[in-house]
């Protein structure tokens, strides 16, 4: 916490600048804790489908915020193969809060549809714009060491050949 | 039903990037001082006051209550609310209900936002919870970058029509002496020319960080016709709230999904006998984010039929002097002060209908106007004012 | 106001210290679910079920920009009318109440959260003060209602052993309330002895942290007497501003309380509310607050609190019961807190209250508020007809 | 501050459920506006406590305010008050809570300032807890080094 004055130009300003991180627990929940659970044990994505509409939710929650009815549990295992169907790229850097700092993400974002239909948004390995361009199929990488934090177990999805 | 509401008095400060003059609480006051002007009423007139602001911007936990003096609450009963984009208009909802109970008989909302404290980008990125996807974020702008591309890809618009909204925005802005963003621009090139922020979102097609507030001030039936001989009827209000799409935030690129936008409109034309919005209503002041919602909203609002939304740009129906004028205030991609921005648009849009807009007055006359709001995972929040009931 | 406000159902989560094995959804859906399945109502728009739902939480203490949208899915938001009300759970019932009222709305749900075990409460609520000239001192809100707690007592003489007693009756009462955090048997020395930490204010003068939920469906008169045998109605509620610079009021009073008391009692026609209101709960976060707002309620004069609890007038075989659920100090999250009395006053006037039940209760008070030193005070009183 | 960076996942035991330690952080920036920057250069510069006076409610704002909360007449008529005033009331606040300015314990207090009508919460030093009592007199101690802040006012201490 520091204050400062500023004497830069007239009419003078005081302010005060507060840099100051607020820190938080986040639960998961047991939905979505499910999730954590079988990506970090058997890099897997797994979720949870409404018993009315009969879609999968994602993420994977405790009532179909469509149907309004309790989800239950019954689980699928997904592929974590998928369809890219939008991306965009950050030129401009931008602050991220729960990193607490400026930042230019080098990997592009996707939509990807994974092959059971869930649609879920992460990076892409591939950089270059104009190949971006022809990017379908991808597959997740997932990370070797450390996982148990949901989706961030997934380094990026890589195009795959198919 | 309960007592008929009217906008009687509406203040706003000018809107800028930043406001080292004032503390939030004073910025808040000129808005609420505005008002009271407009109206030509005291303070102790207003029975309550209730508040839009997203915190997270300011970092200012209850900030009603730091400010409860100097927007003129102390000793009154309120109110704060925060659903993201659609604070501002979720506050207008709550007065008219309150003052529609016969609870109060007047009572003002304010929305506000000094997004000079903070990052407004970190902000909205915050929303997305980091147990479900932390760094996957980019704000709103990576969901409204991507949307402008599925836009482009099924109605086949160009970025030459998105370049249109802005300059059509611009030119509202030039003449609306509160806008933040007067550019002047001359040219559809100036537009296209500026660099991208989000590809293919340019730093001109994207709404800018604003500082500023926006005060209305309602009335029962009774009370407004002795406060004003212009009262402004609040018809309706709807909101509609949405579970995220499946494949987006504030779009569906598969088609499949109902918007919350079409199903407020329905539901809003239907209870207050709109058949053909473009000539039943006689202006819209909308929340435009980028220059690309703006086209694709036309579409969900049934202005025109789906995937023409760039046609009524290319045609200039919505211009200020066009059939049925969009955002003659220059809209949000001039000025968006979040909190604030739905409470302006319902403020213009009475403004309109009182045919006080001044310069930025439309060409035809104004007896219906509608005022929407976008905010959390594409929620819809829509005001219909009415000269008379 | 044509027609009466009627309150069909309420539920609450036992509060519980952590409840990180839940996150804001499923915690709120543990309320939510129950009035769901109680009157059995479905979310609709074509005015057959619920055509609105209110939400209380704070993004601070989500630590999530728009709070809403961690419970969106449990409270029936898709395409459906939501709001979310910043401020305690009172003033959001107060928001409903309104909307039935003006006739807009006919059934609305009102649910709240709040998971203080996962902020860092000192952290929040530094960041309510104003930032150039409270927020540089280091000053939270513990620290403010400190400086209350000293005002009010040497203003009106009331002793630490007359707020220890406060303590000892919610702790005790709690023992009787199912859905209680804190039970466990506290007496006096136990109060006084316990580590200070911002004096007057100890370590058991102040609420544990808390995590819970609260949930209520409100409707028109017509349709609460068809969705529920016994509809509890809203007779009187008005919340009112305090200013927020601690130094420009008397602490030791409490206008804005007096005030929205005063709107309150006005509309439920009560005139003298020690004999007219027959059970009181009141949002106490810190001991010496039970007291202050009892004054401020008009439930006795000005500094007569601690003679009141002296002579035992407020436990639950008193004259005029005073947090028969425990109250806040037994463990009731902020923001929540608010419904939590409403939801207890509820049970009280439907003689649903078990153990802590007081006998033949036909009109309740329920009190919330928020901000420092109680900055905004909400006043509600319940009625059995 | 770096316990607070720094960021990790937990599995509770016996649950499928995780938890996440993390944070938000946006660095802010507020502005004391041009009432409060007044009131804190007056500080800086003069060592003087200015007010604000509403003529119609015969209120002395201290810090300076721009609004009267009675009649919401805006305030342009500045008083400078005493650097002495009375204790209204007082806390030892014993525990840290990250944001404070120096370490705890702590003495907060609000003090009426001689020609003021309103309390300036602060903190007091230089005396005893047990000599803490209400309606003290107390004087403002200033910092050697003044920047423009309530900070300027280092302390209040006992008047002997």
């Amino acid at each position: 916490m520091t204050t400062e004055k500023k004497a830069e130009k007239k009419p003078e300003y005081i302010k005060v600048e507060i840099a100051r991180p607020r820190a938080y627990r986040w639960s998961s929940g047991r939905y979505l804790g499910r999730l954590y659970k079988e990506a970090m044990d058997n890099k897997k994505l797994v979720t949870n489908r409404c018993p009315k509409c009969k879609e999968l939710l994602w993420p994977p929650g405790g009532v179909c915020g469509r149907c309004n009815v309790e989800a239950g549990e019954d689980w699928v295992v997904m592929s974590d193969k998928g369809t890219v169907i939008q991306y965009t790229y950050l030129v401009f850097p931008l602050w991220d809060p729960h990193y607490g700092d400026r930042l230019a993400n080098p990997y592009p974002t996707a939509t990807i549809k994974l092959d059971e239909g869930v649609f879920l948004v992460h990076f892409l390995e591939e950089k270059d714009p104009e190949k971006l361009k022809n990017v379908k199929r991808v597959q997740a990488v997932w990370k070797e060491e450390g996982r148990g934090r949901g989706l961030a177990d997934i380094l990026y999805f890589r195009t795959i050949d198919e | 039903m309960g007592n008929r509401v009217a906008i009687v008095g509406i203040g706003q400060t000018y809107h800028k990037s930043n406001r080292k003059d004032v503390n939030m609480q004073e910025m808040v006051g000129e808005a609420v001082r505005a008002a009271l002007v407009d109206a030509q009423v005291k303070a102790k007139d207003v029975e309550a006051v209730f508040t839009a602001n997203m915190e997270t911007f300011e970092n200012i936990f209850l900030p009603d209550e730091l400010m409860a003096d100097e927007m003129a609450a102390f000793m009154k009963p309120g109110l704060k609310v925060g659903t993201g984009g659609t604070s501002g208009a979720s506050v207008v909802e709550e007065g008219f209900h309150f003052v529609a109970s016969g609870l109060f008989d007047t009572a003002m909302v304010v929305g506000f936002e000094k997004q000079d404290c903070g990052d407004t980008t970190a902000a909205i990125t915050a929303a997305v919870t980091p147990v479900w996807g932390k760094g996957v974020a980019t704000g709103a702008i990576g969901e409204f970058a991507k949307q402008a591309l599925t836009y482009m890809q099924k109605t086949g618009a160009k970025e030459e029509h998105a370049a249109m909204v802005r300059l059509k925005a611009d030119k509202g802005a030039c003449r609306n002496p509160y806008a933040h963003l007067r550019l002047g621009l001359k040219s559809i090139q100036e537009v296209l020319d500026s660099g991208y922020l989000v590809w293919p979102l340019r730093f001109l097609d994207f709404c800018p960080q604003s500082v500023g507030a926006c005060a209305l001030i309602l009335a029962s039936e009774q009370k407004a016709k002795k406060i004003t001989k212009k009262p402004v009827w609040i018809a309706d209000v709807v909101t509609v709230h949405q579970e995220p799409f499946r494949a987006g935030s504030f779009g569906d690129p598969t088609g499949k999904e109902a918007y919350s936008q079409d199903i407020a409109v329905e539901r809003l034309y239907k209870r207050n006998g709109i058949t053909n919005p473009i000539k039943d209503m006689c202006m819209a002041e909308i929340y435009e984010p980028s220059n690309w919602e703006e086209m694709s909203h036309y579409e969900h609002y049934h202005f025109c039929e789906k995937n023409e939304g760039w046609k009524m740009v290319e045609k200039g129906i919505t211009e200020m002097e066009g059939a049925f004028p969009v955002n003659p205030s220059g809209g949000v991609i001039a000025t968006n002060p979040i909190g604030a921005t739905p409470t302006i648009r319902v403020a213009e849009a009475a403004l309109q209908v009182r045919g006080d807009a001044g310069e930025h007055q439309v060409t035809r006359d104004v007896h219906t106007a509608m005022a929407t709001a976008l905010g959390g995972p594409n929620w819809t929040v829509v005001t219909l004012l009415r000269r008379s009931l | 106001m044509s027609e009466r406000v009627g309150i069909v159902a309420v539920a609450q989560t036992k509060y519980h210290a952590n409840r990180a094995d839940a996150n804001e959804g499923e915690l709120v859906y543990e309320a939510v679910g129950q009035v769901l399945k109680e009157t059995g109502l479905k979310f609709a728009q074509d005015g057959t079920g619920i055509d609105a739902t209110i939400t209380c939480s704070q993004d601070h203490w989500d630590g999530r920009t728009i709070s809403n949208c961690n419970v969106m899915s449990y409270v029936g938001s898709h395409h459906s009318d939501e709001d979310k009300i910043a401020e305690d759970s009172l003033t959001a019932v107060y928001a409903a109440f309104a909307r039935v009222l003006s006739g807009h709305q006919d059934v609305v749900l009102v649910a709240t959260h709040c998971k203080e075990s996962q902020a860092d409460k000192w952290g929040v609520e530094n960041t309510a003060l104003d930032p150039i000239f409270l927020r540089v001192l280091g000053l939270d809100f513990l620290s403010a209602a400190a400086l209350q707690a000293r005002r009010y007592m040497y203003k009106y003489g009331i002793t630490p052993e007359q707020c220890a007693k406060v303590v000892v009756k919610n702790r005790g009462n709690a023992k009787k309330n199912p859905f209680a955090q804190e039970s466990a048997e506290i007496t006096m020395a136990d109060v006084l002895g316990s580590q200070v930490l911002a004096s007057p204010i100890r370590q058991l003068d102040m609420k544990p942290t808390s995590d819970g939920a609260c949930a209520m469906i409100l409707a028109t008169e017509k349709k609460a007497k068809k969705l529920c045998s016994k509809p509890i109605w809203i007779k009187g509620v008005s919340n009112c501003y305090e200013t927020h610079y601690l130094g420009d009021r008397d602490l030791a009073d409490c206008d804005a309380l007096v005030k929205a008391a005063k709107k309150a009692y006005s509309m439920a026609g009560i005139t003298d509310p020690s004999k007219q209101v027959n059970v009181v709960e009141v949002s106490e976060e810190y001991s010496y607050q039970e007291l202050l707002w009892m004054e401020g309620l008009g439930l006795c004069g000005r500094g007569e609190a601690g003679k009141v609890i002296d002579s035992g007038a407020t436990q639950i075989g008193g004259q005029l019961p005073v947090n028969p659920s425990g109250g806040m100090l037994s463990g009731n999250p902020t923001v929540v807190a608010g419904m939590t009395r409403i939801a207890e006053g509820v049970l009280q006037l439907r003689g649903e209250a078990g153990e802590r039940q007081v006998p033949g209760a036909k009109v309740a008070l329920a009190h919330g508020f928020t901000g420092v030193c109680g900055q905004l005070q909400g006043v509600m009183i319940l009625g059995k007809a | 501050m770096a316990e607070l960076m720094a960021d990790r996942v937990e599995k509770l035991k016996d649950l499928d459920v995780f938890v996440y330690h993390g944070k938000i952080y946006i660095p802010n920036t507020y502005t004391a506006g041009a009432v409060g920057t007044r009131f804190l250069i007056e500080l800086r510069e003069k060592k003087r406590i200015m007010g604000t006076k509403c003529p119609a409610c015969d209120m002395v704002y201290v810090p300076a305010r721009s609004v009267c909360k009675y009649c919401f007449a805006q305030l342009d008529k500045w008083e400078e008050v005493s650097d002495t005033g009375t204790l209204l009331t007082y806390t030892v606040a014993g525990r840290p809570n990250g944001v404070q300015p120096v370490d705890p314990p702590i003495i907060y207090g609000i003090i009426q300032l001689d020609g003021a009508t309103t309390g300036l919460v602060h903190m007091l030093s230089e005396v005893d807890f047990e000599k803490l009592v209400i309606g003290m007199r107390v004087k403002a101690v200033f910092s050697e080094k003044r920047v423009g802040s309530i900070l300027d006012i280092k302390y209040f201490k006992p008047l002997v």
